[in-house]
């Protein structure tokens, strides 16, 4: 997507003034409505969560590595995989992508001057920073131990813990979910440059259009679950109590109506980084363009009809299990669609292997695995025997960590000249990129043996023959935190000391590489005009006018 | 740079946000956004109404009787005082649209947060405050013990309370901000801040002030009315 | 993306006789409901009081909400929040009303040994 | 550590040994066991196609200088369909073979001998139609079929025999049920799927599976009980019931002799299977299950019955239902 003028700038250092430069003091950030500062203040605010949410998952694998537990008593070892669940879930994967890579980049995908409604978007910010004060406050004062699904009468009648401030924490945060996916549709809708059709979109977009779909459709009833769920709380009679004839699977049924859809709120935005850095770093356009584009959509609709696969052996009628098995395999369609896609692409490329290639090659690879299980637990008769083991948690993991965290840390390696102006060393980033694979799947892969084996999930003792694949996750784990914290050293090391990137380091194609590094305010020192299809890289010398 | 100071240059009309480029395209972004939070909003209530009907369709003779502890002329007066509010609502917009004066617009909304606050008046004072004395508020004290005549019931008439607070509830929750928004929009307007060119603000209260009135046109057939309330019901 | 001629910065504007009328439908719509729930109609009562909140609905949603004249967008978001409200009531239900019925009634499940044997 | 290190190295032997799937001890774990290796087979085959190919890509379209310009691959509808239409194929396949065994689990055979579980915070409490009650222990004949009815005393547990690849959620306030036909004499883990609370890694316990002959010792063992159902007719006539439910139909309330099983015409119109849930439901909230020609007269059970006695009670509905079916 050149566009008609950008030729004109050729100058390959640009110190003039840009959004991070432009004013200085903690207030003009507080108070900036600018989509790339509050970008970065939400990638500030989730890697911290992440944090958190990393530390309890330490601990966790810690305490796993004894059959008795090496650790910590049940009591705590409850709250931890609780707070891991809720923390990483919620208030990091939830809003990874979108919130900080989709703050960012959408508008200067599209060509505009910043989102639909930039002093929404601070709320939103604002919102969500509420919703962690909630949830830390929650972790302080004891922690919730409910699990991530705070299933009644558990989390309603019999838990001991401050389940309702937590839910506290995660209803706010959905709404600042809420408000985030509302202006992203808008913005998408109203806010392109001219030119810019709904064909021409890079598939990012149409990925984070499905997700915001979910967002809107999705968030509002786990808003409204929670809300009845601490009603019952605090008054102890309620609509999920079984003593005045509640059914506690109808919990079940409203809370997997957003959480199965969440997942793909999580993998989608990722499957859009991995349409990006596949076709930039083979120089190709996309193989099956509107394939990628409308699967991304499908997802998002048949992500709504699928959540009873959750509930084969709660007692769910038969009936409805037969149903929702149906759907579940339906929605492995699209994503084989894409894997298809994404691997054609790379046919007769030039393909070069800087550290966000890596990720996204590694997001294929951990994603065709987490998919392919999948269809072990959309089966009814082998989920019966699955559900509720830890083969369940490695299925989730290669999807959310495998599959979303890859997706994030790539685009962030893509994306990061772009958002400080500066280049990381990307030996150290291919480094860091190699350690997470190996450590993903050391830490996971033994899980789903031990799930097969029949190690139920969430158990902080366990009969020890299940001890040896346990160690062995263990220790895969640490691998991972090694893997996760070199990037944020020479990250962290590139903002001062990286040399400076240019506009376009990649030789990328897409507006967002037309622009400054990092881009002023307004993003475009020329309004843009798109005259081409996106990832036109077959013509990259062509002008055209 | 040139564009932009093309940009800034334009003679834009009161309201207009640097990232739109024409006050259409900001126009329709207003009303686009707030149709897609009135989608969240319908799915919110969605939850609730969902759960409704599941344990209307296990438990149905408790909610007969839940239902016929409510009393039909409150509901029917109060559906009837939201209508007004709506009209009222939408001649107000349709003052502003036509370029009346400041005056009939705040005529207008003043006179649908009356009708507003009516709505609330009559829902505490003629039925939540009674309730509360009749011991059918779902708790510790509900029903005393329940009442004899509700046989094996009784759980279920609860349930029905449950329901019925929730429900009315949150949605005098929304008719409390809903006050709050009509307030700003008359502050707004008294400063001379619409005209017939803009007046998104106005108009997308409205969606928000009209869908709240959607909620309670099926509130009161879901929680007066079910059953029938003819003699044998 | 100005492609809505109709719109060009102004909204339609409804005559006060459309909004006269839509109320009065609405008034008269809120006495009919609530005098036929004091008729027995049986099964037919919800029927009735569900159908005629859905016609109010209607009413306010054309006429006082200005989507009869909106563009299709629009009309796209609505449609799509019921129908979303939709599935989620219509899948809640198909366990919630099926848990009662027999596993192995002749019906279709017959073909469970047919199935046997193909594999 | 030494020890920690030790215990590591037996495990490690233990590992070393262990099949890399749990003992197939029950009739359907075979099937459940083969639709495992297809869907293993299936991974692998995607897997291994999808890995190799990006690898040979990756191998052969590496870039070989900085300012290479690929040529434009054009987007082949068939190639699209094709990858549509072959996942499509393969996910019905295996949705129906895998709904046929669903089905075959979810139906007990008539056969099959019953057992009542309870589970309570953290502990499973088995009840056998004979009248022994074990604590998370469960002691069952091989070859025969065993019908498990659950349900909870406090929030939701799940009945979780990896060996018999089975597993069913005991609710609250509801009966759920699975069955199994054990056909390996061993002994078995028995874990709660589902989190419930403080000590839910410790809700664990083992399931015998024994000869016939152990069983019957075993049975004959213990100490002498009541059946559940002598224990049921205890309580019906402690709890007054017999003074209404008269034999024969004439008392102020019907009958519950053959009852069971039985479709019954309700005064609101429609017609149940008298089964567990029904007649817990009778018990709890009686008017809501009133037959006609009868007065509503039952008074609720609620808080008067713990969840044990009600299902003493069910099994002596049963036994009245077997009586009269055996006298035919």
């Amino acid at each position: 997507m050149s566009t008609a003028t950008a030729d004109i700038h050729h100058d390959p250092v640009e110190s003039n003034v840009n959004y991070l430069n432009a004013s200085y003091g903690i207030k003009s950030w507080l108070f900036t409505v600018d989509h790339k500062r509050i970008g970065l203040m939400y990638l500030a605010v989730i890697t911290f969560m992440f944090t958190i949410g990393g530390v309890a998952a330490t601990l966790m694998r810690l305490n796993l590595v004894e059959p008795q537990g090496a650790l910590v008593e049940p009591e705590t070892y409850n709250k931890l995989f609780s707070t891991h669940g809720i923390i990483m879930v919620f208030f990091f994967l939830v809003p990874s992508i979108p919130a900080t890579l989709g703050n960012f980049l959408i508008p200067l995908m599209i060509g505009a001057r910043d989102v639909a409604f930039p002093k929404l978007n601070l709320l939103s910010w604002y919102l969500f920073v509420t919703g962690c004060g909630f949830a830390i406050f929650a972790i302080l004062s004891g922690g919730v131990d409910t699990g991530w699904t705070f299933y009644p009468p558990y989390s309603s009648l019999y838990s001991h813990t401050p389940v309702v401030i937590m839910a506290l924490g995660i209803f706010i945060a959905g709404f600042s979910s809420i408000l985030t996916g509302l202006n992203f549709v808008v913005t998408i809708h109203k806010m392109r440059a001219p030119g810019m059709t709904w064909f021409r979109l890079p598939l990012f977009i149409w990925a984070l259009y499905a997700t915001s779909l979910i967002f809107i459709l999705g968030t509002p009833v786990i808003a409204i679950t929670l809300f009845l769920l601490g009603l019952e709380r605090i008054f102890h009679v309620g609509i999920f109590d079984p003593a005045i004839g509640g059914d506690p699977l109808l919990f079940q049924h409203l809370f997997w109506f957003y959480s199965h859809p969440a997942v793909y709120i999580m993998i989608l935005p990722s499957m859009g980084v991995v349409s990006e850095l596949i076709t930039a770093f083979s120089r190709k356009k996309i193989f099956g363009y509107s394939f990628i584009a409308f699967s991304s959509l499908a997802i998002a609709v048949i992500s709504f009809i699928v959540w009873g696969h959750h509930m084969f052996v709660t007692g769910q009628s038969v009936y409805a299990g037969l149903v929702f098995s149906v759907l579940s395999f339906i929605v492995a369609i699209p994503s084989a669609i894409k894997v298809f896609n994404w691997t054609a692409t790379l046919y007769k490329g030039s393909i070069s292997y800087q550290a966000p290639m890596l990720y996204a090659l590694g997001f294929i690879g951990l994603f065709t695995i987490g998919g392919l299980t999948g269809l072990f637990l959309a089966s009814l008769a082998t989920d019966v025997h699955l559900n509720g083991t830890y083969f369940v948690v490695a299925h989730f993991h290669y999807i959310m960590v495998g599959g979303a965290l890859m997706g994030y840390l790539g685009g962030i390696h893509f994306w990061w000249p772009k958002i400080t102006g500066r280049m990381y060393p990307d030996m150290w980033a291919r480094i860091a990129a190699a350690i997470v694979f190996i450590g993903f799947n050391l830490t996971f892969f033994p899980q789903f043996v031990v799930g097969y084996l029949g190690m139920p999930r969430r158990y902080a003792v366990y009969p020890a023959e299940f001890q040896v694949l346990n160690v062995m996750s263990s220790a895969g784990a640490s691998v991972l935190a090694v893997g996760y914290a070199i990037p944020l050293v020479y990250l962290a090391w590139s903002m001062r000391y990286g040399p400076p990137a240019g506009r376009n380091p990649w030789g990328a194609k897409g507006l967002e590489w037309t622009t400054l590094s990092p881009p002023p305010t307004e993003n475009f020192d020329v309004p843009p005009l798109v005259t081409e299809d996106a990832y036109n890289y077959a013509h990259a010398g062509a002008t055209h006018v | 740079m040139s564009d932009m100071a093309a940009h800034d240059a334009h003679a834009h009309p009161q309201g207009f946000a640097h990232q739109f480029e024409d006050a259409v395209q900001q126009k329709e972004a207003g009303t686009l956004g707030m149709w897609a939070f009135l989608v969240t909003e319908i799915l919110f209530f969605g939850g609730m109404f969902t759960a409704y009907i599941v344990y209307r369709s296990l438990h149905l003779g408790g909610f007969i009787i839940g239902s016929h502890l409510l009393e039909v002329k409150f509901g029917a007066t109060n559906t009837a005082v939201l209508i007004c509010s709506s009209l009222t609502m939408a001649l107000a917009i349709r003052s502003a649209q036509t370029g009346k004066s400041r005056g009939a617009i705040i005529s207008w909304l003043i006179l649908t947060m009356i009708l507003g606050a009516t709505f609330l008046v009559v829902k505490f004072t003629c039925e939540w405050y009674p309730d509360y004395l009749n011991h059918i508020v779902p708790g510790s004290y509900f029903g005393f013990e329940y009442r004899p005549e509700w046989g094996a019931h009784a759980p279920y008439v609860q349930m029905f309370m449950c329901f019925y607070f929730f429900m009315t509830g949150l949605h005098a929750l929304h008719m409390v901000v809903g006050l709050g928004i009509l307030t700003v929009l008359v502050i707004m307007t008294a400063r001379n801040k619409f005209s017939s060119e803009y007046y998104t603000p106005l108009e997308i209260s409205g969606l928000y002030w009209h869908f709240v009135d959607i909620v309670w046109i099926f509130l009161f057939p879901l929680l007066y009315l079910i059953g029938g309330r003819y003699p044998g019901s | 993306m100005s492609e809505h001629p109709e719109q060009g910065g102004h909204g339609h504007v409804v005559p006060v006789g459309v909004y006269i009328a839509v109320f009065l439908a609405l008034m008269c719509l809120t006495a009919l409901t609530t005098g036929v729930a004091y008729i027995d109609l049986g099964q037919w009562n919800t029927v009735a009081a569900l159908t005629i909140a859905v016609a109010k609905m209607l009413l306010v949603v054309l006429f006082f909400m200005h989507v009869k004249y909106a563009h299709g967008l629009t009309k796209i978001v609505i449609i799509a929040g019921f129908f979303w409200l939709g599935i989620m009531i219509t899948l809640s239900l198909s366990d919630e009303l099926t848990r009662g019925w027999e596993i192995n009634p002749a019906g279709w499940t017959g073909l469970i040994p047919f199935l046997h044997h193909l594999f | 550590m030494i020890g920690l290190a030790q215990t590591g190295l037996q495990n490690l032997a233990a590992f070393a040994l262990m099949p890399f799937q749990p003992p197939e001890a029950s009739s359907i774990a075979g099937d459940v066991d083969k639709l495992y290796y297809l869907l293993t087979g299936i991974t692998i085959f995607f897997g291994v196609l999808i890995f190799s190919i990006i690898f040979y890509f990756m191998v052969k379209y590496r870039r070989r200088s900085e300012d290479e310009i690929p040529p434009e691959t054009h987007t082949s509808m068939a190639l699209e369909l094709t990858w549509t239409i072959i996942p499509s194929l393969i996910c019905v396949g295996l949705f129906v073979w895998a709904s046929a065994l669903y089905v075959q689990e979810s139906r007990p055979p008539a056969s099959a001998t019953e057992i009542f579980v309870i589970g309570k915070q953290w502990m499973w409490h088995l009840q056998h139609p004979e009248g022994p009650r074990e604590i998370n222990e469960l002691h069952v004949p091989v070859n025969v079929p065993v019908k498990i009815t659950l349900t909870s005393q406090d929030v939701i547990h799940d009945f979780y025999v990896p060996a018999f690849r089975v597993k069913k959620d005991a609710l609250p306030g509801r009966y759920t049920s699975l069955w199994f036909d054990p056909t390996e004499i061993g002994t078995y883990h028995l874990f709660c799927a589902q989190y419930c609370g403080t000590n839910h890694g410790e809700m664990i316990g083992w399931v015998y599976v024994m000869s016939a002959k152990d069983y019957a010792n075993w049975l004959a063992g213990g100490e002498k009980t009541e059946s559940m159902a002598q224990q049921g007719e205890r309580l019906f006539t402690q709890y007054g019931c017999v003074e209404c439910h008269v034999a024969g139909g004439t008392g102020k309330a019907p009958s519950l002799a053959g009852l069971y099983g039985q479709p019954e015409k309700l005064a609101s119109g429609e017609t149940r299977v008298v089964d567990e849930a029904l007649i817990r439901q009778a018990i709890l909230v009686p008017n809501s299950v009133h037959v006609p020609n009868y007065q509503p007269i039952m008074p609720t059970y609620q808080g008067q019955l713990n969840e044990e006695q009600i299902l003493d009670l069910i099994a002596y509905v049963k036994s009245l239902g077997s009586q009269e079916r055996n006298g035919k």
